[in-house]
């Protein structure tokens, strides 16, 4: 259980988190979504005491991160994918970060077996790929196998067997009651993945909810109808007080999700149905609209190539 | 026109492309497909003359690369956005790249002002963010206005908008005639990009058709199926009926039915006769990931492996919890595959209302709801068995 | 595939660029003709980078506070212990300058090119221009001509410096000669050992390495030499002592050790040999390997 | 408990990278080597050496001339052990697995230090030992008054140099800027204020000249320093406290 308790963290003039307060429960995968400078990083390194807030509280099990005994024992963090010595093996790496924690030699090859890297832990970190140096971070946060679990955009650089393993890795490790926190830029990967969001925009909280309700308050969800006897179906919608709307190749739309209801009158008045499908958005197109308003580094305009045209 | 023949590229004993020969067209974009080590990035350096082939050849618009006249006006290449000089600042960077290239200074603001670095274009690029760092990296790849782009992992990074704005820029160059050749890891992502798909494995062509087409070829579709919550034994009587009809019925953690091997009206009919009313019947096409996935099994480098956490336990930390060996689905078992939650299958992005349009638009995905239904193509291949310990049954 | 938007931004495209969004064949071709590109093209850009990084700044800075500093400290030691420099060329004591001063240069070379492996930009470098001869040569115009052109100045300032501080020491008047030997000659020699640097760079592709080899090539061959006591190798000692850099730089302050090794602008032909016989190697490998 | 696991963890760290052994190394070869030739020099020269310098003469501390450059090597294995940890991002990772800062830094320091020392004893032993050997019938023995004292001291000298890099590295953080103020100041400035009689007086007391006192056997001509070998120590170890101090504020306040 991750407590943050009006989180706030101010550079200079720029307010990069402020008041933000909410809690990462154990047992199931919380997204943390956001767009660029929104102040995640921010926010999860003040979790691990690297940064310190300018107000407010970050509680680990109910105690602060600096008075933790052994921490990776506690939390394992993947922040930084190169957050590694390019000269030190990957093998020695995790043992320095072991021996910290008083963690056995045994747990550094069991760690490296499981992420896959048993084959190359004597070579130097330097000339591993972003998808090896990302399995290499995930292992250092197993090291301490801990009951809490931080990861900052896991799948980067990871190909899609590596990113099948760790969406699968993370929902075993929630499912076996450990609190996993993970954020993403990836909204596909986090539909998969995340049974919670929590959102922020700007530095403050934008949304903490589980993530089909966030789903069904940010975006519109119809029910797509076919079939052969449409202008039936029409009557008998309209009669129920069901606005359906003819949409492009003979199908029908209807606004909200009353698939069940509509099933029923269709089977009450015998009418053949070829679909019935309940179509929600997906969680990047509410991502978007919740954070709109929120967004640094717009990419803008065309590439017209006018700058080439002298005078 | 990208165009490769016979490719193959030997370091020492270890052959990390061999006779590979493909065509990139322009009008499409391309999508590259293959697992970690299989020889993409070595592809893409061979096709940008940065390495030399041990044997074959891949020229651009006829010309192997290192033969253009101008080869940034014809080809741009994002490749690895942190191949930059970390103490220089974003624009000098651009403009000594356009300098090499006879381009002005201009179009140098001008492309900054595209990928929307211009507010950070005097920060030196050692403090950008990845996202950023790829934003410069595209800058630099549009730079030269080129017929042919080439990006490699280019949403690497990027925020969501970022993201958008990646996929509608490359439709968009693609729209306008350029080819346009993307390596992607992310198979969502790359499933409502890509008009064509190239995957290798091992350094060897595994694939090389439309996007749709592959699909078809190494995944099933499926309908699901919802019965009346209510009334359990209608969905047992649904379940005989289309079992009896041929048709393949699982059931899904919601209570809904998967049926694979009849097409929608059918059901609907079956149901019909058998007086089961529907609360659902709709189509769901396999996603690209998990035919990827099917198609380069046994192409994968540094697989993982379950975590046994048996070094731990000797000394485990008074009240840590004693380690639980659930087993990590799928694992150990390459061919099990989480299918996708049904709201996301098939589902195309709609642009967000009121929300200020790429500039690019926001053309159709392909495979997107105006398209016939997919699902009325009969299966080719019987579905691979869920695995049953699912993570979301577990809870 | 494209919706077309009645939005602004097309709206202004299609102002700007008439066939930008209109594309109606199967290839996209840039409304801009294709200019050739040429070795002009190739020394824009490469002064452009080398001016918009630090280390240039660094090394050329600490480069010109060695020069002018350790000129200046020396003259100023020996007009305030009144020595008399018995009618010696005053320039001599600038000979300690570029003796440590060639470290920053050394770095500055190697950095121009090895830097560019280190960053992975060498990629970006290499794929904008495929003629990868020529990114080398202008490489090396652009560092040579500032490296020259630094030393140069610095040299003249320590001269003239110097020669008005030791006015009042019995120093005798520089002659012409001397003069060009010490600036020009001095700083053609300098930078070319630069621009060795520079090749060493492109040939190791790793900043630490060339950077430690261009060192050792500096200051190796003395101290082998020291250790060199037996008696059957005192040719090989007296060769390493009179060709090392330092000898052969203060050959040009009219400081040889002896009178066997190189003497007058010898070095510099020598210097001019080895950086030549480095730049076609250089030159080769890039054209070559697999970057 | 928690500390010898900080030490346990800092030893791996600093025995598993390369740069541990090349500074190391090269700080020992360096300094014996240039010890080495500097007496060789001297005893040829012996002769040609005016009676006053022949008296004067201190064959300890002409064995350690080779520290001068030596400790050049010192500094870069004193920051690199620390700025390391920021220009690869790996401090992100060490401060999370020990978030107890002052623990992480001294533990760092500690185990830096006690190899540096071990490093610089040996350097300093094997450099007396060489160059009194080259250097023959002037030569001094490690019995002389006063002899053994500056043999230990040398490799106090050469671990306070490092431990003074690391302190300075950690309130600087990146290792250029780092080296770029260590190495001209102990190089250069310092040389400087010595040479110059203005200033020579300041010079006295920056650390490396302070702490070379401890060196010297026979003091040389009129020699007017207001301190001791013992007292010259001290005033570079008050140097690397002041040092130490800030480094702990600077890492327990910023940022990681």
């Amino acid at each position: 259980m991750i407590e943050v308790e009006g989180l706030t963290k101010r550079y200079g003039a720029k307010l990069a988190v402020d008041r933000l307060t909410f809690r990462v429960r154990p047992g199931i995968v919380t997204g943390f979504l956001g767009p660029n400078g929104a102040g995640k990083s921010t926010t999860m390194r003040m979790m691990l005491g690297l940064d310190r807030p300018t107000a407010g509280d970050v509680r680990i099990d109910g105690r602060r991160y600096e008075n933790l005994q052994d921490p990776l024992k506690y939390i394992g963090a993947l922040l930084d994918a190169k957050g590694v010595h390019g000269g030190r093996s990957a093998f020695h790496h995790l043992l320095c970060l072991a021996q910290s924690n008083g963690i056995p030699k045994s747990r550094v090859h069991e760690v490296l077996h499981a992420v896959g890297l048993t084959a190359v832990a004597r070579r130097k970190a330097k000339g591993f790929s972003l998808g090896m140096g990302q399995r290499l971070g995930i292992a250092g946060a197993l090291l301490g196998d801990p009951r809490i679990l931080m990861f900052d955009e896991p799948v980067n650089g990871l190909d899609p067997e590596g990113i099948h393993w760790i969406r699968n890795l993370m929902k075993s490790l929630a499912a076996q009651g450990r609190t996993v926190f993970v954020s993403s830029h990836l909204m596909s990967e986090m539909a998969l993945t995340a049974d919670h969001l929590v959102v922020i925009g700007q530095g403050r909280l934008l949304a903490d909810t589980s993530m089909a309700d966030f789903i069904q308050h940010n975006s519109h969800s119809y029910v797509r109808i076919r079939t052969p006897q449409p202008e039936r179906l029409l009557d008998v919608l309209d009669e129920a007080g069901i606005k359906a709307f003819r949409a492009g190749g003979g199908t029908l739309e209807v606004d909200g999700g009353k698939a069940e209801r509509i099933g029923e009158l269709a089977a009450e008045h015998r009418i053949v149905l070829h679909e019935l499908s309940p179509q929600q958005a997906s969680l990047e197109e509410a991502f978007m609209r919740l954070t709109a308003g929120s967004v640094e580094y717009h990419a803008q305009g065309g590439t017209p190539p006018t700058g080439w045209k002298k005078g | 026109m990208i165009e490769a023949v016979g490719l193959t590229k030997r370091y020492g004993a270890k052959t990390a492309v061999y006779n590979l020969s493909f065509q990139v067209r322009p009008g499409a974009v391309t999508g590259f497909l293959g697992p970690n080590g299989s020889g993409k990035s070595t592809t893409m350096r061979m096709i940008l003359g940065l390495d030399n082939p041990t044997a074959g050849q891949v020229t651009i618009g006829g010309h192997p690369y290192r033969r253009l006249p101008n080869a940034p006006r014809q080809v741009g290449a994002l490749l690895d956005a942190k191949a930059v000089h970390g103490g220089r600042h974003a624009r000098n960077h651009l403009l000594s790249l356009a300098q090499l290239s006879g381009i002005p200074a201009r179009r140098v603001d001008e492309v900054l002002g595209v990928v929307g670095l211009q507010e950070v274009a005097k920060k030196r690029s050692k403090g950008f963010s990845l996202g950023m760092g790829q934003r410069l990296g595209i800058a630099a790849a549009l730079l030269g206005d080129p017929q042919v782009l080439l990006f490699d992992e280019p949403i690497n990074g990027l925020d969501p908008e970022g993201i958008l704005w990646v996929r509608n820029l490359m439709k968009a160059l693609a729209a306008e005639g350029r080819t346009v050749f993307v390596s992607s890891h992310l198979m969502s992502e790359m499933a409502v990009t890509a008009d064509h798909l190239i995957v290798i494995g091992r350094g060897q062509l595994l694939a090389d058709m439309n996007i749709r087409d592959f699909i078809s070829a190494n995944s099933a579709d499926f309908a699901r199926v919802r019965t009346p919550d209510s009334e359990p034994q209608q969905r047992e009587k649904l379940t005989s009926a289309l079992t009896e009809a041929g048709g393949q019925v699982l059931p899904e953690q919601d209570g809904a039915l998967r049926v694979m091997g009849l097409p929608l009206p059918r059901i609907s009919d079956l149901a019909h006769d058998a007086d089961v009313r529907l609360w659902e019947l709709s189509p769901h096409q396999a996603s690209l990931e998990e035919a990827y996935m099917r198609m380069t099994q046994g192409a994968v480098d540094y697989r993982s492996t379950s975590d046994q956490r048996a070094g731990l336990q000797q000394e485990l930390p008074p009240g840590a919890m004693p380690p639980v060996q659930v087993p990590v689905p799928g694992q150990g078992q390459p061919g099990w595959y989480a299918p996708p939650p049904p709201q996301q299958g098939g589902q195309p992005f709609a642009m967000p209302q009121g929300q200020p349009a790429g500039p690019y638009g926001a053309p159709a995905a392909p495979g997107g709801p105006g398209e016939p239904n997919p699902y009325a193509q009969a299966a080719p291949a019987p579905h691979a068995a869920p695995d049953m310990t699912k993570p979301e049954d577990a809870r | 595939m494209s919706t077309p938007q009645p939005s602004m931004q097309q709206q202004m495209q299609q102002q700007a660029a008439p066939n930008w969004q209109a594309a109606p064949g199967p290839s996209y071709t840039s409304p801009i003709p294709i200019v050739r590109t040429h070795l002009g093209h190739a020394l824009a850009s490469e002064w452009t980078k080398i001016k918009s990084v630090r280390s240039t700044m660094w090394t050329l800075g600490v480069f010109l506070f060695l020069m002018i500093g350790l000129g200046l400290l020396f003259a100023l030691i020996t007009a305030s212990t009144d020595t008399s420099m018995e009618g010696e060329s005053p320039l001599v004591l600038g000979v300690f300058g570029p003796m440590l001063g060639i470290v920053c240069l050394i770095t500055l070379g190697v950095l121009t090119t090895a830097s560019e492996y280190g960053t992975g930009m060498i990629r970006t470098t290499l794929t904008a221009c495929p003629s990868r001869g020529r990114v080398l040569m202008a490489k090396a115009i652009v560092f040579f001509a500032l490296a020259f052109t630094v030393t140069l100045v610095a040299t003249a300032l320590v001269g003239f410096a110097q020669v008005a501080i030791l006015e009042g020491n019995g120093a005798g008047d520089p002659t012409g000669e001397e003069w060009l030997r010490v600036t020009v000659g001095v700083s053609l020699y300098v930078a070319l050992f630069g621009l060795l640097s520079l090749l060493i760079g492109s040939l190791i592709r790793h900043s630490a390495g060339a950077i430690t080899i261009m060192i050792g090539l500096f200051l190796a061959p003395l101290v082998i030499a020291m250790f060199m006591f037996a008696e059957p190798l005192k040719d090989v000692q007296q060769f390493l002592l009179e060709y090392s850099i330092p000898s052969q730089l203060s050959v040009f302050y009219g400081a040889e050790l002896s009178s066997s090794g190189p003497s007058g602008w010898g070095p510099l032909w020598i210097m001019l040999g080895m950086t030549a016989v480095t730049f076609a190697g250089a030159y080769f490998l890039l054209e070559k390997r697999d970057v | 408990m928690a500390t010898t696991q900080v030490v346990r963890s800092e030893w791996t760290k600093i025995r598993s990278v390369a740069s541990t052994v090349w500074t190391l190394s090269l700080a020992a070869v360096v300094t014996v080597a240039l010890g080495m030739l500097i007496s060789l020099l001297s005893r040829n020269e012996w002769d040609s050496m005016s009676t006053r310098d022949q008296l004067f003469f201190d064959p300890t501390y002409t064995s350690f001339a080779g520290m001068s450059l030596g400790q050049l090597a010192m500094i870069v294995f004193g920051v690199l052990v620390v700025s390391n940890e920021y220009s690869t991002g790996m401090i992100r990772t060490s401060l999370a697995a020990v978030p107890q800062r002052g623990t992480f830094l001294f533990g760092k320091i500690a185990v830096a230090t006690g190899l540096a020392f071990a490093v610089g004893l040996a350097t300093s032993f094997l450099a007396f030992f060489v160059g009194q050997t080259t250097l023959g019938e002037h030569s001094a023995s490690i019995g002389d008054e006063g002899v053994l004292r500056a043999v230990i001291g040398g490799g106090l000298y050469m671990t306070l140099i490092a431990v003074f890099s690391m302190a300075v590295a950690t309130m600087l953080r990146g290792p250029m800027l780092s080296l770029g103020i260590l190495m001209p100041f102990f190089f250069l400035i310092s040389g400087i204020l010595a040479a110059v009689s203005a200033t020579e007086k300041i010079g006295r007391f920056l650390p490396d000249q302070a702490g070379n006192k401890i060196m010297q056997v026979v003091p040389p001509v009129d020699d007017d320093t207001p301190y001791g070998p013992w007292g010259g120590l001290g005033i570079m170890v008050l140097w690397v406290v002041a040092a130490l101090l800030g480094a702990y504020a600077v890492i327990k306040k910023r940022d990681a």
